[in-house]
C-alpha cells in the first residue's frame, strides 16, 4: 500500500495530487505505527505528517500556485545513488534480527529498565512518556529547540518586509 | 559546587539564551546579549577544557540517569578543544558582528537574526559535548535549521537556492545518520558512545555494523561536504550574509569534521574502521581529489567568497587526508588543521565582511585597489592568505608542517609531493586576490571606501593574531591535539 | 464557499473548535496515561485555531493569538522546559534531574515531566500557529 | 476495511478530477478512522480511540485546507478583503 | 648567558629589528615624503653598523647560537653566526647603503608612485636578507627566505602595469613553487632523516642516507633554492626585469640571487658537509647542471638585445658559478664561491646601476641603441666598463681573485672539463658584456641623442662609488680570504 | 453569561467523557482547560451571535434516531443503485426552500441532507437550498420536506 | 447473552464493512463526479454508523464505548461538511462537475 | 534463504520505501516535490525504527492491568523527536521555497539554474 502510494507519488505530475498522496502516505503509515504498538508515534505522525505538514505544503503551493512538475532528463544518476544506498541496506539486513524477535538485542540491554522499573522510578503508565520526558529528557529539550528554531527560520525568512535590495543589482 | 555543572552549562546557556533573544527589541540590545552569552560560554569552554588537562574525561549524566539509560554528555581531550575553537569563534565573530547585521539585514530582523546564530551555537555545541549518539541528530538538526535560515538571508537571491540546496543535502545527511544510529540500535540496544564502543567490538563482523558504518560516514561526509558530496557548500557560504560565512566557515565542517573523529574512533573503534574496513582505502583518494580538483576550481571563481569556499573544501580535504593516513601522527596533523583552519578561514571571510562594508560586492574585479583605500583589511587578507598557502609563522605552516610529517612517516612521497603542489595553487588563488588588492587601479565608484568600521577591524586582526600567535608558538594546540589523539585512539 | 454567507461550514466549525480545543488540552495532561503529550497537543490545539483562521482568514485569528503573542508563547515554553533542568541543579541535582524537585523523587518526577510537558506544548502550539499565519501572510 | 482502502486509493490515483482525488482523500481518511477503531477495540485499549479522533479532525482540516487553497490559490488572508 | 652571548643576541636582533623598525616608520609617516627618505637611508646605516659591529666580535662568537622561539617541537627559530654568513651580511649591507640612496634617486627622478610602500618593502626584505644570513636551522633559513620571496614581490610588482604584474606572478610563482614543492620536502626529508636541522659544521646527513638518495636530497636543495637559478628554473629573473632598476639592483646583487647562492653554500657546507659529497659523488648532477646553466645562460645572454635582460641572464651565468663551486665541494671552490659572492655582487650591482642611469637619462633600454654614448655619459660608462671588466675576472679587479678560486677548485676536484667550461664562459662573458663599453666609447652617437647628459648625481655617485669598490675588493681580498678561513673546510 | 456557564458546562462534560480517569489532579486540569478554553472561545466571537445553539445541540438526541432511520432507508436505496448493473440514476437539482430561522438550523438542516446518501446539499443562499439527489425517489424526499419539518421542530424546540 | 451480544455486533460490522465496500465499489463505477460523491457518503454515514455502533455493543458501558461514540458523533458533523464544502467548491468552480457532464473531462 | 526473506521482509519494505523517497529527492527537479520526497524519505526510516521495536506478542508500551510484554519504546521516543525535527525541517524548507518562488518565478530547479546561468 504504501510502496503503491510511493509509486503513484513519483509518477504523479500535479503537485497538489502528489501533497494529497503525500498526506496519504502519512496516514497509511500512521496505522502502520498503531500495528506495530507504537501508539504515540501514530498519534504524532498523523497529525503532524497528514496534517500539518500537508497544510504546510497547501499553504506553500497557494503561494506559489505552480503546479506543474517538469520533467528531467537524466535520471541515471539519480537511480544509480538510490540502488546504491538500497543495496547498502539490503546487504545489511541478512544478519538484523528477524522481525518481532524478543531477544534481539535492542530489547535486551537498555530497553528493559524502561519497562520494567519505569513504573516505579517514574510512576506513570506511558512508558513512552516517561522515557521521552525524564530518560532522555534531554533529547526532547532540543526537539522543542528545533521547533523553536522552526519558528525562527520561517520568520527569517518570511518576515513582513524582506529584501531591502534589488534583485538583479 | 557549579563547576560540575559546567558541561552542561556549556550548551543550555545559549540554549537559553536563544528564546530570551528573541523577546528583544530591535535595537543594539540583541547584539549585546547575544554576544555575552556566546563570551560566557567561552569562558566555560576554557574552564572545561582545564578541568579535561587535570582531571581526564568529564562524565554529566543528564536528569541524573546512568549511562546507557539516561543521556549522558562525555568530555574528552577532543572535545573540550573543539569546543574551544567553536566558541572563540563565536565570540569573535559575534562581537564583530553589529555592523555587519545592520548593513546586511533588516532591521526588524536584527533579534531574530541573533537568536538563530545563538541557536546554530546550541546546536554546534551540543553535537560536540554529547556522548550520546541519537543526542547528536537532535543538535545536529538544531545547528542546520538555524543555518539554511541565516544563510538564506544573504543579500543575493542565490542564497535562497543555495540554502535549499543545503537543506536538502543537509536533510539527507542527517537522515542518513539517522539510518546509521538505528543499525546500530538494532544491533547492540545502546545509544550511548562509549557503550557502543564496547559493545560493536563484540559484533564488528555484522553486516549491519558495516552498513550502520557506511551510512554515518557518508552522512556525515555530506555535512562535511567532502568532494563528491560538496555540491552544496560554494554558494551557501558564496552567498549567505558576512557573519554567516565566518562563522559557518570557521565551525560548522569542523563540528562535522569532530562527528567523524567520533564514529570512526570512539563508536566504530581504530581497529575496526581501519583494519576491518580499511577506511583509509576509500577516505584517501577521496581527500586527494577533493583537495586537488577543489584548488584548481578555487583558481578559477570570479568571486572571492566564493574562491574561499572552494579554499575551504580542499582544506576540508587535507583534514580527512590526515585521517586516511591511519596513523596518530595522521590524526594529529588533522586535529591541528581543524584548529589553524578554523581561525584561517574565519579570518579571511572577516576581511571579505570587512571590504564588504564599503564595496558591496566581493567579485574579484570589484576589489581592485581596495590595498590604497583599505589597507589594514588587505594586510590582514595577505596574512590570513600566507597563512592558508602555509607560510611558515603562520598557523597554517603547522598544520602543512604535521601533515607532510605524517605523510612522510609513511614513505608517501607522491603524497607529499601532491600536498606541496596543491599548496601552489593555493598559492595562485590566494595571490589573484592579492594583486587585485593592491596592483589594480580602484574603480572610481569604489573612490569613497574607506578602512571598516573600528570594532570589525579590530576583530579580523585578533582572528590574524591567533593565526599569528598559534603559527609561532604552537605548543598549545600540539600538545592539546597529541592527547586528543591519543584520547581518540584508546 | 464564502464563509460569511455559507453558514453550514461555518456552524460545523464554530462547534468543533472549543471542542478541539478542549481535546488537545485533554490530550496535553493525560499524555502520562495514553498516547499524546505536549506536543500531540500542541498541534491539535493550533490545527483548531488553523481551522479558525482558514474560516475567518488570518486578520480575525491574529486578533485573539497575535504573531507576536504566539512568538513569545513559543519563548516561553522552551524556557519552561529549559528552565526546570535549571531549576534542579539549583535544587542540588543534574539538569533535567526530577527525582530533587519534591521530596518524594517519584512526585518530582510526575511534576518535571508535567511542567515540561506544558513548556512543550506551549511552544509547539505557538510555533505551529505563527508559522501557519506566516505562509498566510506572506505576499507573493 | 482493507479493500476499501486500495478502491479508494486508486479513485484518488486515477481521479480524473481533482475533485474526485479530494473526495478519495476524504473518505480514506474516513476509511482508516474506522479500521483505526477497530484495530484499537480488538485490542482492548481505549487509548487508540483518542488516535482515531485525532485521524478524523485532521481529515476534516485538511479537506477543508485543500478546499480553500483550491477555491483561493490562497489561504486565509483573502478572507480579510471581505471582511 | 655570556656577555659575549647577550652582546650577539643583541646585535642579531638589533640586525633583524633595524629594517623591521624602518619598515613600520615609513609606514606611519607614509604621507611625508621627505621624512620616509631620510629614515630609508638611516636605516640601511643602521644596519650597516649592526653588521659591522658584528664582525668585530671575534670568531670566539661562532660557537654560539640564540634562540628565539620555537614554533614547532625541538625546532625552534634560532640564529647563530657564523663566518659565512658574517661575510653575505656584511656585502648585503653594504650594497644596501648604496642601493638606498640610488633608490631615492632614482624613484624621484622617474617619479614613481607608492614610494611608502616600495621602501617598507625594501626593508623588510632586508630583514629577511639578515634572517636567512643568521639563520641556525633550515627551519629558520626557510622561513626567512620565503619572507624574501613575499616581501620582494610588491617590489617587482610596483608598476602595476600588466607587464609588470605577469612578471610579478611568474616571479612568485617560481619562487614559491619552487621552494614549497622541493626545498620544503627536502627540509622535512633532512629532519626526518637525521632528527636535527641544525647547521653543523662538517654537516649533519653522515651516514644517514644512502647515497642515491642523498644525491636525490642535494638536487631538491639545489632546485629548491629557486632564487639560485638554476636552469630549468631560471625564467623569474628575466621576468622580473620590469621592476624598477633599484629593485633590479637588490635582486641581482645584494639580496634575492645573493641570499640563494648563499643558502647553496650554506647547506652544502653545514648540512651535507663537502667531504660527504665529495666521498658519495652525490653532488655530479648539480655539478653538470650548473655548468650547463653557466654555459647556456651565456649564449642567450648574447642574444639579447635589452641591456637588463642581458645583465639578467649574465646574472644566471655568474649564479651558476657560485652553485658550481658550492657543488664542486673543494675547500678552494667553496673559498671560490664565497667570494664570488662578493665580487659578482659588488660587479653586477654597478652594471645596473649603469643600466639604471642610462634609463634615467636616455629612456633607452636597448643595446643597439646605447653606441656613442660614452661620450656624452663618460662616468656611468667608465664604471660598466670597470665592472664588466671585473665580472669577466680580470686583475686589478675583485672579480679575478673568486675565478681563479674557482677554477683552482675545479683542477683540484680532478674535473678538468670543468675547469674548461669556466674559461669558456669567461670568454662569452667578454663577447657579451664588453661591446656596449667599446661602442660606447668609440661610435659615435646618434644625431638625436646629443642632448642626453649624465644621469642625476644621487643617480651616478652610487655608480662610482661600487665601481670604486669593485678596484677596491680587489685589494682587500687578501683580508676577507684569512676571514673566510674561519670555516675550516679541512 | 449564560453563554459561558452552558459552554463551560458542556465542555466539561466533554472532558470527563474523555478522561475517564477521575482523579482530583486531572479534574482540576480540566476545570484549568474548561476555562481556558471558553475564555478562547468567546474571544474568537464563535458564541456572539447563537446562544440558543447549546440549547440546541441538547436537543438533538430527539432527533438522532429519526435521523439514523432515514439514514439506513437512503443507504439501502443508494446501494441498489450501485450494485444494479444498469444505470438507474437520475440525477438532478432541486431546490428546497428551508424554513429554519437560524443558522445553525440551517446548517444541521443542511448537513443532514447530505448526510442521508442520495442527497446532498450542493449550495446555499439567503432563502433556498440547491440539492442534488442521486435519483427521483430521493429528490422526492427533498420535495417532500420531511427533514425540514423535523429540524424547525428542532429549532423551535418542544417545550 | 455475551455470544448474542458477540454475534450481533460481528454482524453490524460486517454489514457496516458491506456498506463501505458497495460505497467504494460505487466510486469507481459512478460514471460522473457528483454521483460518485453520493456513492461515498455510503461510507460516511451507514457505514461508519454500523461499525462503530457494532464495536460500541460488544464493549459494554466503558471508556472505549464513550470515545468510540464521541468519534462516530464527530464523524457525523464533520462528514457531510466537508462533503458539502467540496461538491459546494466544485459548484463554483465548474458547474459541470454537477450537471455530471465531466466524466470524459480530465483535469 | 526463504526463512532469511520471510523474517526480514518488513525491513525490505521500509528500504524500498526509502529508496523511493530518496529517488523522489534526487531525481525531480520541482522543488516542492523534492520535498515530499524528503518526506517520504524520512517516513520510511521512520517505519524502519518501529519495525525493530516490535517484539511479538507485544503490545503498546503503556503500563495496563493485564499486558506483560511490552513493545520496546526508546525507538518510538527517537522516532517522536525525529517526526517533529522532519516537520520542522519540512517548514523551513517550504518557506524557502516560496521565498525562491517569490524571487526567481520559479520553483523547478532546471528553471532556476537556466536563470542564474543567464546571471552570469
Ligand atoms: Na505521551
Ligand atoms: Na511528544
Amino acid at each position: 500500500m504504501l510502496a503503491i502510494t510511493a509509486i503513484a507519488i513519483i509518477a504523479m505530475r500535479n503537485i497538489l495530487s502528489v501533497i494529497m498522496l503525500g498526506g496519504i502516505y502519512s496516514l497509511i503509515s500512521a496505522t502502520l505505527f498503531v500495528v506495530l504498538d507504537a501508539v504515540d508515534v501514530a498519534f504524532t505522525e498523523a497529525a503532524v505528517g497528514a496534517g500539518i505538514s500537508t497544510v504546510l505544503f497547501l499553504s506553500a503551493l497557494g503561494i506559489t500556485g505552480k503546479h506543474q512538475v517538469l520533467a528531467r532528463k537524466n535520471h541515471l544518476v539519480p537511480i544509480f545513488v538510490v540502488l546504491v544506498t538500497g543495496a547498502g541496506l539490503i546487504y545489511s539486513t541478512s544478519d538484523m534480527p528477524a522481525f518481532g524477535d524478543p531477544n534481539a538485542p535492542a530489547h535486551n540491554h537498555v530497553a528493559p529498565r524502561y519497562i520494567e522499573q519505569s513504573g516505579e522510578e517514574i510512576g506513570i503508565p506511558n512508558m513512552v512518556t516517561s522515557v521521552l520526558a525524564s530518560y532522555r529528557g534531554f533529547d526532547t529539550l532540543g526537539e522543542v529547540a528545533v521547533v523553536f528554531t522552526a519558528l525562527i527560520a520561517v520568520l527569517l525568512l518570511l518576515g513582513l518586509n524582506r529584501g531591502s535590495r534589488q534583485d538583479k543589482s | 559546587m557549579i563547576g560540575s555543572h559546567y558541561p552542561i552549562l556549556q550548551v543550555v546557556i545559549p540554549l537559553m539564551a536563544a528564546p530570551l533573544c528573541s523577546l528583544l527589541p530591535r535595537t543594539k540590545l540583541p547584539w549585546l546579549f547575544a554576544t555575552t552569552v556566546s563570551w560566557i560560554a567561552f569562558v566555560i569552554s576554557i574552564m572545561l577544557m582545564l578541568k579535561v588537562n587535570t582531571n581526564g574525561a568529564l562524565i554529566y549524566e543528564l536528569g541524573s540517569w546512568p549511562a546507557p539509560w539516561g543521556i549522558q554528555y562525555h568530555i574528552d581531550a577532543i572535545s573540550a578543544f573543539v569546543l574551544v575553537v567553536v566558541t572563540t569563534v563565536a565570540s569573535i565573530t559575534l562581537l564583530a558582528s553589529r555592523q555587519l547585521v545592520e548593513n546586511e539585514i533588516t532591521a526588524t530582523k536584527h533579534s531574530l537574526f541573533y537568536t538563530a546564530f545563538l541557536l546554530c551555537l546550541t546546536g554546534l555545541l551540543g553535537i560536540i559535548a554529547t556522548g550520546d549518539a541519537f543526542n547528536v541528530f537532535v543538535f545536529l538538526e538544531i545547528s542546520s535549521l538555524s543555518s539554511y535560515a541565516m544563510i538564506a538571508m544573504g543579500d543575493n537571491r542565490k542564497a535562497l537556492t543555495a540554502s535549499y540546496e543545503y537543506l536538502i543535502m543537509g536533510t539527507i545527511g542527517a537522515t542518513f545518520i539517522l539510518i546509521g544510529i538505528g543499525l546500530l540500535y538494532m544491533q547492540t540496544g545502546t545509544l550511548n558512545m562509549l557503550d557502543l564502543q564496547v559493545r560493536i567490538h563484540e559484533i564488528d563482523g555484522f553486516r549491519s555494523v558495516h552498513a550502520a558504518f557506511a551510512f554515518f560516514t557518508v552522512g556525515i561526509c555530506l555535512k562535511l561536504a567532502l568532494f563528491p558530496l560538496h555540491q552544496w557548500l560554494p554558494n551557501a557560504y558564496a552567498y549567505a550574509p558576512s557573519v554567516v560565512s565566518i562563522f559557518l566557515a570557521a565551525t560548522a565542517t569542523k563540528v562535522a569534521l569532530y562527528l567523524l573523529y567520533r564514529v570512526f574512533y570512539t563508536i566504530f573503534g581504530f581497529d575496526f574502521s581501519f583494519d576491518v574496513l580499511n577506511l583509509g582505502y576509500i577516505l584517501l583518494p577521496l581527500s586527494v581529489i577533493a583537495i586537488v580538483i577543489s584548488s584548481f576550481t578555487a583558481i578559477f571563481q570570479p568571486g572571492v567568497k566564493r574562491l574561499l569556499a572552494y579554499s575551504s573544501l580542499a582544506q576540508i580535504g587535507y583534514m580527512t587526508l590526515g585521517i586516511a593516513l591511519g596513523t596518530q601522527a595522521g590524526l594529529i596533523a588533522s586535529i591541528i588543521h581543524l584548529f589553524n583552519h578554523a581561525f584561517i578561514k574565519g579570518a579571511l571571510f572577516m576581511c571579505m565582511a570587512c571590504l564588504l562594508t564599503y564595496t558591496h560586492s566581493t567579485r574579484l574585479v570589484d576589489l581592485a585597489g581596495a590595498g590604497k583605500t583599505m589597507p589594514w583589511t588587505c594586510a590582514a587578507f595577505v596574512v590570513g592568505g600566507l597563512a592558508l598557502i602555509g607560510m611558515p609563522l603562520t598557523s597554517g605552516f603547522i598544520s602543512k608542517w604535521y601533515l607532510i610529517l605524517a605523510i612522510l612517516e609513511k614513505d608517501w612521497w607522491w603524497l607529499a609531493a601532491i600536498v606541496l603542489f596543491t599548496s601552489l595553487l593555493s598559492v595562485i588563488y590566494v595571490w589573484r586576490v592579492v594583486e587585485q588588492l593592491y596592483f589594480r587601479r580602484p574603480r572610481p565608484e569604489c573612490s569613497y571606501a574607506k578602512e571598516a568600521p573600528p570594532l570589525l577591524l579590530a576583530c579580523t586582526w585578533l582572528m590574524i593574531l591567533i593565526t599569528v600567535y598559534f603559527g609561532i608558538d604552537s605548543s598549545y594546540p600540539i600538545q592539546m591535539a597529541t592527547s586528543a589523539a591519543e584520547v581518540l585512539l584508546r | 464557499m464564502s464563509v460569511r454567507k455559507n453558514p453550514i461550514l461555518r456552524e460545523t466549525s464554530h462547534l468543533l473548535i472549543p471542542a478541539i480545543l478542549l481535546f488537545a488540552l485533554y490530550v496535553q495532561f493525560h499524555g502520562d496515561y495514553g498516547p499524546g503529550g505536549g506536543f500531540q497537543a500542541g498541534v491539535i490545539f493550533a490545527s483548531g485555531i488553523i481551522l479558525y483562521a482558514l474560516l475567518h482568514g488570518t486578520k480575525r485569528a491574529e486578533k485573539v493569538i497575535s504573531l507576536n503573542l504566539a512568538k513569545t508563547f513559543a519563548a516561553i515554553g522552551l524556557l519552561l522546559y529549559a528552565g526546570i533542568g535549571v531549576f534542579g541543579i539549583l535544587l542540588g541535582g543534574n539538569y533535567l534531574d526530577y527525582n530533587v524537585l519534591t521530596q518524594n523523587p517519584v512526585h518530582g518526577q510526575h511534576w518535571g515531566i508535567l511542567i515540561i510537558e506544558l513548556g512543550v506544548g506551549i511552544t509547539v502550539a505557538a510555533v505551529i500557529i505563527s508559522i501557519f499565519y506566516a505562509f498566510a501572510k506572506f505576499k507573493k | 476495511m482493507m479493500v476499501v482502502m486500495v478502491i479508494v486509493f486508486l479513485r484518488a490515483w486515477l481521479g480524473p478530477s481533482l475533485y474526485d482525488r479530494i473526495l478519495a482523500i476524504n473518505i480514506f481518511g474516513t476509511a482508516t478512522v474506522l479500521i483505526i477503531a477497530i484495530l484499537g477495540f480488538y485490542m482492548q485499549r481505549p487509548a487508540f480511540m483518542d488516535i482515531a479522533l485525532v485521524y478524523s479532525l485532521i481529515n476534516f482540516i485538511g479537506t477543508v485546507a485543500i478546499l480553500k487553497l483550491y477555491r483561493f490559490d490562497d489561504l486565509g488572508h483573502r478572507e480579510e478583503k471581505e471582511s | 648567558m655570556t656577555e659575549l652571548g647577550q652582546s650577539i643576541q643583541m646585535n642579531i636582533l638589533a640586525s633583524l629589528l633595524a629594517p623591521l623598525a624602518g619598515a613600520l616608520l615609513i609606514f606611519t609617516f607614509s604621507r611625508f615624503r621627505g621624512l620616509i627618505e631620510v629614515i630609508f637611508v638611516a636605516t640601511a646605516l643602521c644596519l650597516l653598523g649592526v653588521t659591522i659591529s658584528m664582525v668585530n666580535l671575534g670568531s670566539e662568537a661562532f660557537q654560539q647560537s640564540i634562540t628565539l622561539f620555537s614554533i614547532l617541537d625541538s625546532i625552534p627559530i634560532a640564529f647563530h653566526i657564523e663566518p659565512l654568513g658574517i661575510f653575505y651580511a656584511c656585502v648585503a649591507s653594504g650594497l644596501w647603503l648604496i642601493t638606498t640612496i640610488y633608490a631615492i634617486g632614482y624613484m624621484n627622478a622617474n617619479h614613481e608612485k607608492h614610494l611608502a610602500r616600495f621602501y617598507m618593502c625594501f626593508c623588510i626584505a632586508m630583514m629577511a636578507v639578515m634572517g636567512i644570513a643568521y639563520s641556525a636551522n633550515l627551519l629558520t633559513l626557510f622561513i626567512f627566505y620565503e619572507a624574501l620571496t613575499l616581501s620582494t614581490y610588491p617590489l617587482v610588482a610596483h608598476k602595476s602595469t600588466d607587464d609588470a604584474k605577469l612578471g610579478a606572478r611568474i616571479y612568485l610563482g617560481i619562487l614559491l613553487s619552487t621552494s614549497i614543492g622541493f626545498l620544503l620536502i627536502a627540509i622535512i626529508w633532512t629532519w626526518q632523516a637525521t632528527g636535527t636541522m641544525n647547521f653543523t659544521a662538517g654537516g649533519i646527513l653522515e651516514n644517514k642516507l644512502p647515497d642515491t638518495l642523498l644525491m636525490l636530497l642535494f638536487a631538491l636543495y639545489a632546485f629548491g633554492i629557486g632564487k639560485a637559478a638554476l636552469m630549468p628554473f631560471h625564467r623569474w629573473l628575466p621576468a622580473a626585469m620590469v621592476a624598477p632598476t633599484p629593485v633590479s639592483a637588490l635582486l641581482h646583487a645584494v639580496a634575492v640571487v645573493k641570499a640563494g647562492v648563499f643558502c647553496v653554500l650554506k647547506i652544502t657546507v653545514y648540512i651535507f658537509g663537502i667531504d660527504l659529497l665529495n666521498t658519495t659523488g652525490a653532488n655530479s648532477p648539480i655539478i653538470w647542471i650548473a655548468t650547463a646553466t653557466m654555459l647556456l645562460a651565456s649564449l642567450v645572454a648574447l642574444q639579447q638585445n635589452n641591456l637588463k635582460a642581458r645583465l639578467a641572464y649574465s646574472t644566471i651565468s655568474q649564479l651558476a658559478y657560485i652553485v658550481l663551486g658550492a657543488a664542486l665541494a673543494t675547500s678552494a671552490s667553496i673559498m671560490g664561491s664565497s667570494l664570488h659572492l662578493a665580487t659578482h655582487a659588488v660587479g653586477k650591482i654597478t652594471l645596473f646601476f649603469c643600466a639604471g642611469a642610462i634609463y634615467t637619462a636616455t629612456k633607452k633600454t636597448l643595446v643597439s641603441d646605447l653606441n656613442g654614448l660614452g661620450r656624452l655619459m663618460p662616468f656611468t660608462f667608465a664604471a660598466y666598463t670597470i665592472a664588466a671588466i671585473s665580472i669577466i675576472g680580470l686583475p686589478p679587479l675583485a672579480g679575478s681573485w673568486s675565478k681563479w678560486f674557482l677554477i683552482d677548485g675545479a683542477i683540484t676536484a680532478d674535473r678538468l672539463i670543468i675547469a674548461i667550461a669556466f674559461l669558456i664562459s669567461t670568454i662569452l662573458n667578454i663577447i657579451y658584456l664588453m661591446p656596449i663599453a667599446i661602442n660606447g666609447f668609440l661610435l659615435k652617437p646618434a644625431g638625436s641623442n646629443c642632448a642626453i647628459k649624465e644621469a642625476p648625481l644621487a643617480v651616478v655617485v652610487p655608480l662610482c662609488v661600487t665601481a670604486g669598490l669593485c678596484f677596491v675588493l680587489f685589494l682587500l681580498m687578501p683580508y676577507v680570504y684569512d676571514f673566510l678561513l674561519l670555516l675550516n673546510l679541512q | 453569561m449564560k453563554t459561558v456557564i452552558l459552554s463551560f458546562t458542556s465542555l466539561f462534560l466533554l472532558w470527563l467523557l474523555l478522561s475517564g480517569y477521575f482523579k482530583a489532579n486531572l479534574t482540576i486540569f480540566g476545570i484549568i482547560s474548561c476555562t481556558l478554553v471558553t475564555y478562547i472561545s468567546i474571544k474568537l466571537k464563535i458564541y456572539s451571535s447563537h446562544h440558543e445553539r447549546i440549547k440546541f445541540n441538547l436537543r438533538l438526541p430527539f432527533y438522532i434516531p429519526w435521523l439514523l432511520k432515514e439514514i439506513t432507508k437512503s443507504n439501502l436505496h443508494v446501494a441498489r443503485c450501485i450494485l444494479d448493473s444498469n444505470n438507474r440514476t437520475q440525477p438532478q437539482v432541486v431546490y428546497s426552500k428551508p424554513s429554519q430561522k437560524t443558522n445553525t438550523g440551517l446548517a444541521v438542516y443542511a448537513n443532514s441532507i447530505t448526510l442521508t446518501p442520495g442527497t446532498i446539499s450542493i449550495d446555499i443562499n439567503d432563502n433556498e437550498i440547491l440539492v442534488h439527489a442521486l435519483t427521483n425517489h430521493t429528490a422526492q424526499g427533498i420535495i417532500n420536506g420531511d427533514i425540514d419539518k423535523r429540524v424547525t421542530k428542532l429549532e423551535s424546540g418542544i417545550h | 447473552m455475551p455470544a448474542l451480544m458477540n454475534g450481533l455486533s460481528a454482524l453490524l460490522v460486517l454489514a457496516g464493512c458491506v456498506f463501505c465496500l458497495i460505497g467504494a465499489f460505487g466510486m469507481m463505477k459512478m460514471p460522473s463526479f457528483i454521483t460518485r460523491v453520493h456513492a461515498a457518503s455510503l461510507i460516511d454515514s451507514l457505514g461508519a454508523i454500523l461499525i462503530i455502533s457494532g464495536l460500541v455493543l460488544q464493549a459494554g458501558f466503558t471508556l472505549t464505548t464513550i470515545k468510540l461514540i464521541l468519534i462516530l458523533l464527530f464523524l457525523l458533523v464533520t462528514g457531510p461538511t466537508a462533503i458539502h464544502a467540496l461538491v459546494n467548491t466544485a459548484l463554483h468552480e465548474d458547474r459541470s462537475y454537477i450537471t455530471g457532464k465531466d466524466s470524459s473531462s480530465n483535469t | 534463504m526463504i526463512e532469511l526473506i520471510a523474517n526480514q521482509y518488513s525491513y525490505w519494505i521500509s528500504i524500498l520505501l526509502m529508496m523511493a523517497g530518496l529517488y523522489i529527492v534526487i531525481d525531480h527537479t520541482n522543488l516542492l516535490k523534492k520535498l515530499i520526497g524528503l518526506n517520504i524519505f524520512q517516513t520510511s526510516v521512520f517505519i524502519l525504527f518501529i519495525s525493530m521495536g516490535k517484539i511479538d506478542g507485544g503490545t503498546a508500551p503503556i503500563i495496563e492491568e493485564g499486558y506483560k510484554v511490552f513493545s520496546n519504546p526508546l525507538p518510538h521516543v527517537l522516532i517522536l523527536t525525529a517526526i517533529v525535527v522532519s516537520v520542522a525541517t519540512t517548514a523551513v524548507g517550504l518557506a524557502l521555497v516560496v521565498n525562491i518562488n517569490k524571487r526567481f518565478q520559479s520553483i523547478d530547479e532546471q528553471e532556476i539554474e537556466e536563470i542564474e546561468l543567464e546571471e552570469e
